[in-house]
C-alpha cells in the first residue's frame, strides 16, 4: 500500500509539497471536518435532511481533489462533500442540498461537478461519458468519480470500468474503501484481495493507498490525472480509509460493528498525522489551530445562514424545472394545481 | 400478535413464513447484522441463523437474479429491494426473467418468490428514496403486484405472497410503516392476492386508492362523511391482478369515482382503473371521474414534498366537484 | 430524399444530423461496421469516420450512461438500444440519471440526446424481440416518448429530438421500416415534437394509435369508411408529452373512440388516454371507449404471435359494437 | 492456453480418456453439426425463425456438457445447442422452440436445464442462484452457465461473477470466447489480455483453454465440477474457440470481417483433429464416418419430423402459461377474446 505520512507524523520518504501547500492541505482538512461536525448537530436539530458523515475520509477527498484542475468534471457521492468542496462545490449549496433543496445542485458556471450521487454505482460512467466528450472536442479536461468499496460490487462499476479502458477516456476512478457498505464490511463484499486488483480485468492501472494519509492520496490522484490528460487513458486508486460515523444520521453502527476497529483507525487519524508533521517542523501550534477552527466555523456557519435564508421552492419552481419547456400537464398542473400548505 | 404496526406486521409474517417452510430464505442490503435500514428484518437472522437470512453485496440485479435462480430450483426466496427507486437495476431480471419462465417453459418451472420493496414518500427523505412506481411493475404479465396498507393485511398478503404458485412485488408503504396499529391475531394466515377491500361503504361517491396513500383517503373520506355524503372506500390493494368487478361493482353503485395515488399523473395506475371504469360502468357514471395525483415531475425533495404529496384537501375538493355536478 | 421507407428516412435523418452538428455523435452495439443489425445506421460509420460513430460493447447501462455524460458534456449523442426488450438494462440510467439532470440542477445541467430503439412485434422474432412496453417510459418525468409511423415522421421528428433539450425516447416500428414509403423531401426538417397527426378526418369514430399499429388501424379505418361510416385516425406520435387537447377535441367531434395498442391491456398506455377522454369528454361520449390491445400475457414467439396482434378484424370489430350503440 | 490434442491430431500430453471416450465425444460432436447445418438448411427455407450456428464450437460445448452429471443445472445460450443438447436437452424441443414454440422451453422432468436465453448477460446469475439452492440444501448438484465473449461486458457478468465467489456457490462460468459479439471484435471489447483474467478480480480460479480441443475443454470443465461439487466455490473458464458462421441467419459477416480469419480457424476445427487422432489409432474409417453421419442425419430428422408435427399453440395455451392459474383479465380474454386467423 503507498504510504507516505505515518500515523505518527513521521515520513516515509520526502514530500512532493512545500510546507506551504502542507499547511493548506491542513487547513482545508480542518474546514471539511467542521463542515461535517456541523452537519451532524444540524441534523439532530432537525435542519437537514439524512445527512452522511466523512469524518475519517478527509484525506481522501481533500487529497484527491487537491489534484483536479479547476474545471475538470467531478461526479462524486452523497459521503464526498469534502471532495465536492476542494473541487469547487460552495458549502452554501451543498448544505442548500441537504435542507432538501434541489436548487443545491445548481453549482455555478464554471464548476463541473455533478450533484452528489444517491444512487450507488450509477455515476462512476457518467465520469465516462464528460471525459470520452473533452476527449472527442479536443480539451484536456478529465473526469473524477469517487464512489465507495460498495458500489464496486454493482454491474455499473464494471461497465464504467470497461468503457473507460476500450475508449481509453480520460477517468480517474477513485474507491474510497472505508470499510462498509452500510453494515455490509468490504471483507464480505468480494473474494479479491484489494479493489485496486479488481482494475486488471480492465487493463488498467490499479493502485492502492492508504487513504489516511493525504499527501499519499494526491500523489497517487496526482499521477492518474496527469495519465488521463496525456491521453494514456483511465486509472483505478482505492484508498484504504475508515468511516469513522454511522453510515448516516438514521445508521446505529452498534448493530454490525463492535467498537474496536473504531479504536484502531481513530489511531489513524487523518487530520492527526498532518497536524504532527508540522508540529516536527515547528508549522504548528495551538494559536494556529484555534485560528483555523474558528474562520472554518465562521465560514460554515455563514454558509448555513444562506442556505436557511433561501425560501423553500414555489410550487412553480417544483414544476418548472422538469424540462427546458414544462409540457402540456405541467402548464396545466401550474394554472389548477392547488399549492400545498407547507 | 396483538396491537402491531405496519412494520412488526411484516417482520412477524416475515418470521411466520421461516419458521413454517424450510424452503424460505431471505436476502438482501443489510438485511442481516443491521436488520434492514427500516428493521423490518430485525432479529430475524439471529433467531434463523446466516443460512436462512443473508445480507448481500450492493447489486439489486444479482439479488434478484439470484433469487429467481434459487427460486427455480424450490426455494421460496423472499429478496428485499432497500427502495423503490433502488429496484430498476433489478428492472430487466424482474421482466425478462422473473416474470416469464412459467411462460417460456409451459410451467415446467416457475419462480416462487417475493420481492420486498419499500416504496413512496413522505419521509424527507434523500433523492430517489421516495419512489411511488408501481405503474412499472403492474403492467408487465408474469407477476404480481400487491401494495398493503394495514398491518393486518400487510401480514396476510405477505404470507399469501410467500406461498403463492408465481412471483410477486410486494410494495411496502413507508410512511405508514409505523402510523397505524392494529391487532393481527397470528391466526390471520392469509389474505387472498386479487381482491379489493371495501373498507368504507357509501353511496355517493366511490374512493380508490392504495398503500400509503389510503392514509389520506380515509381521512378525506371522514371530511367527506361530515359534510353528509355517503362514502365508499376501497384499497385496491392488489395492483395485479386487478379485481376490475369490485371496482366496477362499487362505482355502479355510487356513480362518482375519485382516483387518488401518489406517482404522476400521466402513466399511473389510475389511468387504468379510470379505463376500466369508463369501458364497463359508463351508463352509470354521474360524473366525470377525477384523479387526483401526484404532479407529472420528479419526487421532489423535503423542501417541496408538501408542494407534490395529493393532500386531503385535494381529495376532498376532487369529490365536491364530483359530487356537485 | 425522394419515396423513401422508414428505415432509410431514420438513415438520412441521422446523416443530416451528423453532418450539420458536430456534438452529434452515435454509439450503440453493431451499429458501426456492421450498420446496425436493421442496417439503420448503414454506411454511416464510413461517411462520418469511427470518431462520430462507435461501436459499444454489449451493455446497454454503460451505453446510456456514456451517452448521458456525453450530453452534460454538451454533445448531442443518439445512442441505439438494439430492441426494446433489451433496453431494460438501462432502465435505471434512464429513470434515475437522463431523465433527472435538469431537475436536480435547477437547469445548470441537461442531457440533450435520444435514445432509439427498434420495438414492436410482427417479424417471428425471438425473445424479448418484440417488446412494446412504451408505456413504462411514458410514465417517466423529464424525458419524452416519441414513436412514428409514417417515413416522414420518422425523418422530421427524429430532427427535432436530435435538437430538443431534453432527452429523447425514440421508439422505431420494426415492422413498418420497410413497408411503406413516401416521398420525404429532405427540406422536410422538423416535425414538432407534442402534437398528434390527425391522418384522417371523420365524424362517427376516432380511432387512437400509434407506432406499428397504425397500420392495422389505417387498415380499419378503410374497412369501416367502406361500411359507410365517417372515421377519424389520431396517429398519436408522441407518448409524452402527450396532446390531450388533440385527442379530447377529436372525440368531442365525433363522441367514439377505439385506441389501439400493442402492449398488453392492463397498464398499456390506452388506460392513461381513455382516462384521459372520460375526465375531459364524458358528456360527448355516445358509446363506452373501447381498447383493442394485446393480451395480458409476454409477447408470444413466432407459432403463437397472430394470435395475440391486435388484427384489423379485431379493430373493426370493437369499432362497430361502438358504432352501434 | 491449456490445450491437449494438436490441429493435426497429434497429442501434448497423455488423454486422460479411453479410445471408445474419444470416439463417443467424436460421435457427439458428429451429431451436433449435423443438427447445425440442417437448422441452418431449415432457417433457409423458412421452417424455423432465426438461428445462431454453432459451428467451429462444437468441442467447446461438446466437450463441457461432457463433464456435467445428468442432473445439473445448465443455463446456457441461444448458441449453445450442442452443449444443452449433450446435457440432457431433447434434440425435437430445442427444434420446436426454434419454431417458435414457448413448448420448446418444457424440459421433460429430471432434466435440469434453462431455455436458451436470449438476453445477453442476464442468466449468469442464474446459475449462481440455482446451486446456491442447491448448496443450501445439502445436494452436491452443481449448475453451469455458459455464455460468449459479448456478456462479459455486462453488468450482469459482474454481479454473478461476484456473487459467486462471495458466497461460494458451485458454478462453473463456461465463457466461448468466438472472437465477436456479433460484430464486434473480442479484441475491441475489452483491454484485458484475456477473459480468463477476469477471474481474478472476484478472487476465483480462471482458466484459459484451447475450446476447439474437445478433451481440453472436458479436462478444465471436470476440474472446475470437482472443485464445486467438493464445495470449493466457482471457476471461470475461457474457452478460444471461433465462430464459423454467420451471428445469426439474419447476419452477413462480410461486413465486419474478412475470410482470412475464417480459414485461419478452418485448419483448427474441433471435429477435424479428433478424427485425425482416431485415424491415426486406427479407430476411425470412412465407413464409420458414413454411418456416424447417416445415424446422426435421421436422429436430427425425427426430430424435426415430430417437432413440425406438432400443432401450433392455441390461444388458450398462449394465454394459459402465464400464471399457475390465469388472472380475472386472462379470464376474460379466454372468454371473449377472437382468436386470429393463422
Ligand atoms: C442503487 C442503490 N442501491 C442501494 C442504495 C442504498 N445505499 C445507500 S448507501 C449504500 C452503501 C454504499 O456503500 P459504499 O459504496 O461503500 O459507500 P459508503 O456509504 O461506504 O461511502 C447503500 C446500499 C442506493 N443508494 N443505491
Ligand atoms: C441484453 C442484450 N443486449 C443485446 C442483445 C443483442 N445481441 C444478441 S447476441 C449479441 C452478441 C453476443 O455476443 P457473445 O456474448 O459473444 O455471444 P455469441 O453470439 O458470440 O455466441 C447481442 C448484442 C441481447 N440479446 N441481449
Ligand atoms: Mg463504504
Ligand atoms: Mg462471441
Amino acid at each position: 500500500m503507498f504510504s507516505l505520512i505515518n500515523p505518527d507524523g513521521s515520513v516515509r520518504d520526502r514530500l512532493p509539497l512545500t510546507l506551504d501547500e502542507m499547511k493548506a492541505l491542513y487547513a482545508d482538512m480542518v474546514e471539511a471536518r467542521t463542515y461535517d461536525d456541523k452537519s451532524m448537530a444540524m441534523q439532530r436539530q432537525g435542519r437537514l435532511a439524512t445527512y452522511a458523515p466523512f469524518r475519517g475520509q478527509e484525506a481522501a477527498q481533500i487529497g484527491a481533489a487537491a489534484a483536479l484542475a479547476e474545471d475538470d468534471w467531478v461526479a462524486a457521492t452523497y459521503r464526498d462533500a469534502a471532495l465536492n468542496w476542494r473541487a469547487g462545490y460552495p458549502w452554501e449549496l451543498l448544505i442548500l442540498g441537504r435542507t432538501g433543496d434541489e436548487r443545491g445542485g445548481q453549482v455555478p458556471e464554471g464548476v463541473n461537478i455533478l450533484p452528489p450521487s444517491i444512487t450507488v454505482g450509477g455515476h462512476m460512467i457518467h465520469a465516462v461519458g464528460l471525459s470520452w466528450a473533452e476527449k472527442l472536442s479536443g480539451s484536456d479536461r478529465i473526469a473524477l468519480t469517487s464512489f465507495g468499496d460498495g458500489a464496486t460490487s454493482e454491474g455499473d462499476f464494471h461497465e464504467a470500468m470497461n468503457f473507460a479502458s476500450v475508449y481509453r477516456t480520460p477517468t480517474v476512478f477513485l474507491c474510497q474503501n472505508n470499510g462498509y457498505a452500510i453494515s455490509y464490511p468490504t471483507s464480505e463484499q468480494t473474494r479479491s484481495d484489494t479493489i485496486a486488483v479488481k482494475a486488471d480485468a480492465y487493463g488498467m492501472p490499479g493502485i492502492r493507498v492508504d487513504g489516511n494519509d493525504v499527501v499519499a492520496v494526491l500523489v497517487a490522484v496526482r499521477e492518474a490525472v496527469s495519465l488521463a490528460r496525456a491521453g494514456d487513458g483511465p486509472s483505478l486508486i482505492e484508498a484504504v480509509t475508515y468511516r469513522m460515523g454511522p453510515h448516516t444520521t438514521a445508521d446505529d453502527p452498534d448493530r454490525y460493528r463492535d467498537g474496536s476497529d473504531v479504536t484502531v483507525w481513530a489511531e489513524r487519524d487523518p487530520l492527526e498525522r498532518v497536524r504532527l508533521l508540522l508540529e516536527r517542523q515547528g508549522a504548528w501550534d495551538e494559536d494556529w489551530q484555534t485560528e483555523l477552527e474558528s474562520e472554518a466555523s465562521e465560514t460554515i456557519e455563514a454558509a448555513v445562514a444562506w442556505a436557511e435564508s433561501v425560501p423553500p421552492p414555489t410550487f412553480a419552481e417544483m414544476l418548472n424545472r422538469v424540462y427546458a419547456q414544462p409540457s402540456p400537464a405541467l402548464r396545466e398542473h401550474l394554472e389548477t394545481g392547488e399549492p400545498s400548505q407547507m | 400478535m396483538p396491537e402491531v404496526n405496519l412494520a412488526q406486521a411484516i417482520n412477524g409474517a416475515l418470521d411466520t413464513a421461516l419458521r413454517n417452510d424450510p424452503r424460505v430464505v431471505l436476502l438482501g442490503e443489510d438485511i442481516g447484522r443491521a436488520g434492514g435500514v427500516f428493521r423490518i428484518t430485525d432479529g430475524l437472522r439471529a433467531s434463523h441463523g446466516p443460512d436462512r437470512v443473508f445480507d448481500t453485496p450492493v447489486a439489486e440485479s444479482g439479488i434478484v437474479g439470484a433469487a429467481f435462480g434459487m427460486a427455480v430450483a424450490g426455494m421460496h426466496p423472499i429478496a428485499e429491494l432497500q427502495f423503490l427507486g433502488f429496484s430498476y437495476p433489478a428492472y430487466d431480471q424482474i421482466i425478462n426473467h422473473v416474470a416469464r419462465i412459467r411462460n417460456r417453459t409451459n410451467h415446467r418451472f416457475s419462480a416462487p418468490m417475493v420481492i420486498r420493496i419499500p416504496y413512496g414518500g413522505g419521509i424527507g427523505a434523500a433523492e430517489h428514496h421516495s419512489e411511488s412506481t408501481e405503474a412499472i411493475y403492474a403492467h408487465i404479465p408474469g407477476i404480481k403486484v400487491v401494495v398493503p396498507s394495514t398491518p393486518a393485511d400487510a401480514r396476510g398478503l405477505l404470507l399469501a405472497a410467500v406461498e403463492d404458485p408465481d412471483p410477486v412485488i410486494f410494495l411496502e408503504p413507508i410512511r405508514l410503516y409505523r402510523a397505524i396499529r392494529e391487532d393481527v391475531p397470528e391466526a390471520v394466515d392469509r389474505v387472498e392476492i386479487g381482491p379489493v377491500r371495501v373498507e368504507r361503504s357509501g353511496d355517493d361517491i366511490t374512493l380508490i386508492s392504495w398503500g400509503a396513500m389510503m392514509k389520506e383517503t380515509r381521512a378525506a373520506a371522514g371530511a367527506l362523511a361530515e359534510d353528509g355524503y355517503s362514502v365508499e372506500v376501497i384499497d385496491v390493494r392488489t395492483l395485479a391482478p386487478l379485481d376490475r368487478d369490485g371496482i366496477v361493482a362499487s362505482v355502479e353503485k355510487t356513480g362518482r369515482a375519485v382516483i387518488i395515488h401518489e406517482a404522476p399523473l400521466t402513466g399511473g395506475f389510475g389511468g387504468e382503473i379510470a379505463a376500466t371504469i369508463t369501458e364497463r360502468a359508463l351508463y352509470s357514471l354521474l360524473a366525470p371521474i377525477k384523479r387526483v395525483t401526484g404532479w407529472d415531475t420528479v419526487f421532489p425533495l423535503k423542501r417541496s414534498e408538501a408542494h407534490y404529496l395529493p393532500s386531503v384537501d385535494r381529495i376532498v375538493s376532487a369529490a365536491h366537484e364530483t359530487l356537485e355536478v
